[in-house]
């Protein structure tokens, strides 16, 4: 993704500082709680004007919870979002409404994210009409341009969302979002639900959208292949916690933990004369439920020594950026 | 899963209290009372009786009472029968079980063989006659059941007695007995089994319909199994499962009595009772009766979803 | 030179719905041979899980095998009884799927689930298919086989769900494996765990494996012949390495360009414009030419037939035939 | 089993919001982004390759709508090795008109045969009740003695009743009372119904607790009993008979209100889950586009569903009512009260004209109501079901 050089790209637009979000597990006759599922557990990055930050991870790593928590759609349980500046959570219901439009959220299930009865006109102009950014009039006209600009026609307006395909439900949904004029977009999983090409013109359409509108994109999803192809920096996730982030190049260049070495060791390659070495880490995924003690990635790490087992390591700079949670590096 | 059991418990006592509750004011505010159904008492003989029955106290404290009374088991005194309640109750309970146990059995086979059947067979004439069948069932009007059959079976054709539970003056014992009851018996539990075994069809048809498509009925195939291996082993029995939670709903109906189908048939179970109290303004028995059903109920949903644990691996091994 | 296992012969499996028939296989024709893995990729809706279903004959209502041959072993499928064909089934040709988490019975154990084609099958006694039950989970990589065996399939993750399944599959020594996207619902490396798995299991049983997936990654990995599906019917089919080095149909080249490789990073992704057209309204044309940049006049009135184009690369488009397109580049 | 009766349509209306209910709860949010494309591709969930084919195909006029992908997909393509755009643009034809849900749900009711008979029947039954007596000489009612008990004959179709009078035509004036009970009783609940399972459902909390344990309450009670028993205390009350119609449609909504609570509660829960709410809610809507928008568009199906079932169950049940006597007492007829004539044993074997014509009215207008209802469901939503 190019850098984009008229606004004043070293702004931090979104600084998130040690985001927890547990889960309670009720037990017990009185549905006291016993317990807590750690979905994510003390996670901090920033993100700057005009940047793609992709977040990578399995099942259960809590890159999704993440993602709807700094948008507060799921309360968090402990840390900080601040947001140009300011701290979401000091704000009233009121007061987060007007801070919407700047902060959308494209979501992955092309099928459920649209309501079924709405036409889709109302459904992208809706947002507009509550915010009292446009006027009844004007919103046809508004939506007609949005639409355009992500690859739909003008007789689409009336139509329902049962008479689209995946890709084209997914260009409703960025239409949407992309006309509050936000300045910064989270991507939740945006093309896994996809086919291949289509993928590929969803991709194109963001990065379009990227440079048109200087928008920065949070990038989730668990492909590192389409990762790799959006994001300026790449944070990859574990069981809650962030165990590498540095920029692109870097990571795939020389990465450093183990479980991001094994899971780009695993990504099979369209190319059948590579022949890799490749790192097969044994045993499950364990339950974000109970995770293991100290590293969380002991129980499947080849490189495990006694000292992992007891104490957590420190999320730490080892130079130019690159962080990474590890005890042997 | 015995927490959740607990739980349960502990969240049916203020149900049943505020059941105790609506059922004690509902009859209470009504004005008149079983004295004033006795028109040959004088006002002065029906005040003393009223102080008897302790019918002058204010309703709060009369509440106290009734519910003292009957955490105690003592549903308190029937007029009518001038015997306590519960014994009423016990002495027609079991007439009532009689027919209301024999139709539920008769109910569930029918509708397990003919709904799963019927699912199997999706789009042949039998699964059409069936759905037929199923909305007959659910819309007849349960008097009118009991009493076209008893004008053509009893009457017209005199196939079956019209109604009660055995040949008036009768000295018939042991087997001879039964066998009369049995011919007395056959009509009611007809009515009953036809009224509720529409629900039940369709209930297990959409379910049949609906594991059918599942992925592991697929992968039966895939193993090669015989198709009733797959169709009886692997579907049935998932079809079934979430069905047990049924038989905790049957409890009320098995005790509660058919109040309808028993004043048709003058069948002497608690369905009959009720009517009487109701036309008697007995109210201790009416209330006990309805406080009866409640407990009934409420057990009843409580053993469904036990049953649905012990049932289904995933919930009891949660 | 093994002989041919499996041979498709212009098969048509249509699904006659209110909506029209939809031709899901299309005149689909190819060979699988003895202890070969052929790759089937495609997007959704090119009919390559309908063609595994034919095999198997397990196509569900509305869909029916209107026309053409399934050769197995030598025999007819379609000329079979419903009986013979059932026996065939997980004996001689086993089939795994994409959802492990639903395609076992809830309510019976594992052990219970792998016991039974092996009694129906080998007609082993309860104590005999028990022990070798418990022997198979030991040999697809799963600790502590005993208790896995008595456990619910609810209590097992989705990667130890996949291996019992092949198990299941492969425990009556079948001379062919179908894996209908085996591992499209797992996480990264526990996709490579399956996959490794699938690889020394067919080392040391030999049996032929026809691998469905729509990731190209897999495919340049595990088979050794692929044939590529659109809109139900093959337009490309050759050995892996021919195919990946030198693709032929625009349709394929379009494809592996438009994936994002890791390491192969392209500024921006090719995409190939459009989406499947309606399989319920097919003319007599290449299905292909709406989205095809090199569309040809022929190509909008005319089937182009699968033509062996070199010795062993079979590609069916106008651009290969004598007389129409230019020599590709 | 009267109890069952009522006990089990509510059942299967309580079956279906616990299969609801229990989808609200779901699990812990995992955010497995798994390619399932087959498996999430597909609305209808079921996993074979069919729904897979009907999904791709189901988009209006694909053919046309790719030219507008193309224009935004081919113009910005500078590949090597393949020419960009050389396919001529096709002419896009003049798309169909847009079909909402509405017009599909309604082209899948007239194709159900057996539900369109039953909504047919339902018309045919409202013109015999409501227009149908203008046309009977015998409209004004007076008793005739001389013509008492004769049975069916040129002059009265249905012979007439002890008092002389047509058994058709009362019948047709009963069928008004009886459809105007059924209705009114139901759109009472639907509205209870309704306002209470919004409010509980969207703001859940407390007023949720409190509603929730009061309609357990209400239900520990089985339907018919609590009926009964409140018909006896109406005829106690010395209720003049006009007014003693609308009590009986407040006793009927009184005790199916609420199933109905418990039905639209768990549908608003599991709504509020879907993506599209949360979409609404980063979009920053206010609470009343987002209720009226999008909460309520989506659960009108289900309250149209439920209130057609439940007139079917308000007309048994009053007719039941009727017949003991504890409904609506003559002189305003009903098709319950008309069969009081089987009490006696002499109308009963020797005048069936006067008590099965008002069974068999009921049970048809209940069956059709029933079928219609089925049809509505299937065509309104599949999954549903």
């Amino acid at each position: 993704m190019s850098k984009h050089d008229s606004k004043n790209d070293k702004e931090i637009l979104l600084d998130v500082r040690h985001l927890k979000k547990y889960y309670p597990i009720t037990g017990g006759i009185f549905g006291r709680t016993v317990g807590h599922v750690k979905a994510v557990d003390d996670i901090s990055f920033t993100i700057r004007r005009g940047e793609t930050f992709g977040l990578v991870g399995e099942s259960g790593s809590g890159k999704s919870t993440t993602g709807k928590t700094i948008l507060r759609l799921t309360p968090k349980t402990e840390g900080e979002i601040i947001y140009k500046g300011v701290d979401l959570d000091s704000l009233s219901k009121q007061e987060l409404r007007e801070y919407r439009p700047s902060m959308q959220f494209i979501f992955q299930n092309p099928y459920h994210s649209l309501n079924p009865r709405q036409r889709i006109g109302d459904a992208i102009g809706e947002a507009l009409l509550d915010h009292g950014m446009a006027t009844p009039a004007e919103i046809r006209e508004k939506v007609l341009e949005v639409l355009s600009l992500c690859g739909l026609s003008s007789y689409h307006y009336d139509r329902f969302p049962h008479e689209f395909s995946g890709g084209q439900r997914q260009r409703i949904g960025i239409a949407r979002a992309i006309i509050l004029n936000p300045d910064f977009v989270i991507a939740d999983e945006p093309v896994s639900a996809l086919d291949v090409s289509i993928q590929a013109q969803i991709i194109n359409l963001l990065s379009d959208l990227q440079e048109e509108r200087g928008l920065t994109y949070l990038f989730i999803s668990h492909d590192l292949s389409v990762v790799e192809h959006v994001s300026d920096r790449i944070g990859v996730m574990y069981l809650g916690s962030l165990v590498e982030m540095a920029t692109r190049d870097e990571l795939f260049a020389q990465p450093l933990h183990p479980y991001t070495k094994a899971l780009l060791s695993a990504v099979p390659i369209p190319d059948p004369t590579l022949k890799r070495e490749r790192i097969v880490l044994t045993g499950d995924i364990p339950s974000p439920a109970d995770p293991p003690t100290g590293c969380k990635f002991h129980t499947r790490c080849p490189y495990v020594t006694p000292h992992c087992r007891m104490e957590v390591p420190a999320y730490r700079d080892v130079g130019g950026g690159h962080y990474v949670a590890c005890h042997i590096i | 899963m015995r927490q959740y059991i607990i739980r349960r418990v502990l969240l049916m006592i203020p149900t049943l209290l505020g059941a105790s509750i609506l059922i004690f004011f509902v009859f209470a505010l009504t004005p008149g009372d079983f004295v004033d159904t006795n028109l040959k008492l004088t006002p002065q003989r029906a005040q003393e009786l009223r102080v008897l029955y302790g019918l002058d106290k204010p309703i709060i404290e009369r509440y106290f009472i009734w519910i003292g009374n009957v955490l105690r088991g003592d549903f308190g005194f029937s007029f009518k029968y001038q015997e306590p309640v519960s014994d009423v109750i016990k002495h027609y309970l079991w007439n009532s079980f009689l027919i209301a146990f024999v139709s539920s059995i008769l109910t569930w086979c029918i509708a397990v063989a003919v709904g799963v059947f019927s699912a199997i067979k999706r789009y042949s004439w039998f699964d059409t006659l069936v759905t037929l069948g199923v909305f007959a069932a659910m819309s007849f009007p349960s008097f009118f059941i009991g009493l076209l059959l008893i004008k053509y079976f009893a009457l017209d054709w005199k196939v079956f007695p019209v109604g009660g539970m055995t040949t008036t003056g009768s000295e018939l014992a042991g087997f001879g007995h039964w066998v009369d009851v049995a011919k007395h018996m056959f009509l009611p539990v007809l009515v009953l089994t036809m009224l509720s075994v529409g629900t039940l069809t369709r209930y297990f048809r959409t379910n049949m319909l609906e594991v059918i498509r599942q992925d592991f009925v697929r992968t039966a195939r895939a193993k090669g199994l015989k198709e009733k291996v797959v169709v009886y082993k692997h579907a049935l029995r998932n079809a079934l499962l979430p069905a047990i939670t049924l038989l905790g709903f049957e409890l009320p109906a098995l005790f509660g009595g058919a109040i309808i189908t028993e004043k048709i048939f003058n069948w002497p179970g608690i369905g009959r009772i009720h009517m009487e109290a109701l036309a008697f303004r007995d109210y201790p028995l009416l209330m006990g009766l309805t406080m009866l059903l409640a407990i009934l109920t409420v057990v009843g949903n409580l053993i469904a979803d036990v049953l649905y644990g012990v049932a289904d691996p995933r919930v009891r091994l949660k | 030179m093994s002989n041919t296992l499996v041979e498709f012969k212009h098969v048509h499996t249509h699904f006659d719905t209110d909506e029209g028939i939809f031709k899901a296989v299309n005149d689909v024709s190819f060979r699988i041979k003895e202890g070969e893995t052929v790759g089937v990729i495609g997007e959704s809706g090119c009919g390559k899980s309908v063609t595994a279903l034919s095999l198997m004959q397990l196509v569900t209502a509305p869909g029916k095998i209107n026309d053409g041959e399934i050769w197995f072993d030598g025999r007819n499928l379609l000329g079979l009884t419903r009986d013979q064909m059932r026996q065939l089934r997980g004996h001689e040709i086993g089939m795994i799927f994409q959802e492990p988490m639903s395609s076992l019975n809830p309510v019976l154990t594992v052990g219970e689930q792998i016991v039974e084609p092996l009694q129906e099958h080998l007609l082993l006694t309860k104590k005999e298919a028990w022990a070798k039950a418990v022997e198979w989970i030991k040999k697809v990589g799963i600790p502590r086989p005993e208790k896995i065996a008595k456990s619910y399939p609810h209590e097992l993750s989705g990667g130890m769900l996949q291996r019992i399944m092949i198990a299941i599959a492969l425990c009556c020594n079948p001379k062919l494996l179908i894996a209908d996207e085996p591992t499209t619902a797992l996480d990264v490396t526990i996709q490579a765990q399956v996959l490794d798995l699938l690889r020394q299991l067919k080392g040391e049983l030999g049996m032929a494996i026809m691998l469905i997936t729509h990731d190209l990654g897999v495919v340049a990995e595990m088979a050794d012949y692929v044939v590529v599906m659109y809109a139900g019917q093959v337009i490309e089919e050759a050995p892996v390495l021919e195919l990946f080095r030198e693709p032929k149909h625009p349709y394929t080249q379009g494809l592996l360009r438009s994936k994002p490789v890791m390491g192969q990073r392209q500024k921006r992704l090719y995409s190939i414009p459009g989406q499947v057209p309606n399989l319920a309204q097919l003319g007599e044309s290449c299905h292909f030419h709406e989205r095809c940049a090199s569309c040809m006049e022929i190509c909008r009135t005319k089937q182009p037939p699968l033509r062996t184009d070199g010795d062993t690369h079979k590609v069916a488009c106008w651009l290969y035939e004598e007389g129409f397109g230019h020599e590709q580049a | 089993m009267e109890t069952k009766i009522r006990l089990s349509q509510d059942e299967t209306m309580v079956g279906e919001s616990e299969e609801a209910g229990k989808q609200a709860e779901g699990s812990e949010p995992t955010d497995s982004g798994k390619q399932t494309e087959v498996g999430e591709l597909t609305e209808a969930g079921s996993r074979d390759g069919v729904s897979e084919l009907i999904d791709v195909g189901s988009r209006v006029g694909v053919s046309e709508l790719t030219e507008a992908e193309k224009q935004s997909g081919a113009s910005t393509q500078t590949v090597e090795g393949i020419p960009a755009g050389t396919a001529k643009a096709i002419k896009p034809t003049r798309p169909t008109k847009p079909t909402s849900l509405w017009q599909q749900s309604l082209k899948r009711l007239l194709q159900n045969k057996v539900a369109t008979f039953g909504m047919i029947y339902l018309l045919f039954m409202f013109l015999f009740c409501f227009i149908g007596p203008y046309f009977s000489p015998y409209l004004t009612e007076k008793t005739n003695v001389a013509m008492m008990n004769r049975p069916p004959s040129m002059a009265h179709w249905l012979g007439t009743d002890n008092l002389g009078r047509d058994v058709l035509t009362r019948l047709m004036l009963a069928g008004r009372i009886s459809l105007t009970v059924g209705i009114a009783s139901m759109a009472l609940s639907v509205v209870i119904g309704a306002l209470l399972g919004a409010i509980s459902g969207y703001y859940g909390g407390l007023v949720d607790q409190v509603i929730m344990r009061f309609a357990d309450v209400l239900m520990t009670i089985p339907g018919l009993p609590l009926l009964i028993i409140l018909g006896a205390i109406l005829s106690d009350l010395k209720v003049p008979s006009d007014y003693r119609i609308y009590i009986v449609m407040l006793m009927l909504a009184l005790i199916s209100w609420p199933g109905l609570t418990r039905l639209i509660r768990s549908q608003i829960l599991t709504l509020r889950e879907q993506e599209f709410m949360q979409a609404a809610e980063v979009l920053g809507l206010r609470d009343r586009r987002k209720i009226l928008n999008h909460l309520l568009p989506n659960t009108i199906p289900l309250l149209l569903v439920a209130s057609t079932l439940s007139i079917a169950g308000a007309i048994l049940s009053e007719s039941v009512l009727s017949y003991l006597g504890l409904g609506v007492v003559p002189p305003t007829p009903t098709w319950g009260n008309m069969m009081d004539a089987a009490n006696s044993l002499l109308d009963f074997e020797k005048r069936p004209w006067l008590w099965i014509p008002p069974g068999f009215a009921i049970f048809s207008t209940v069956i059709a109501i029933n079928l219609l209802g089925d049809g509505l469901r299937d065509a309104l939503d599949p999954k549903m079901k």
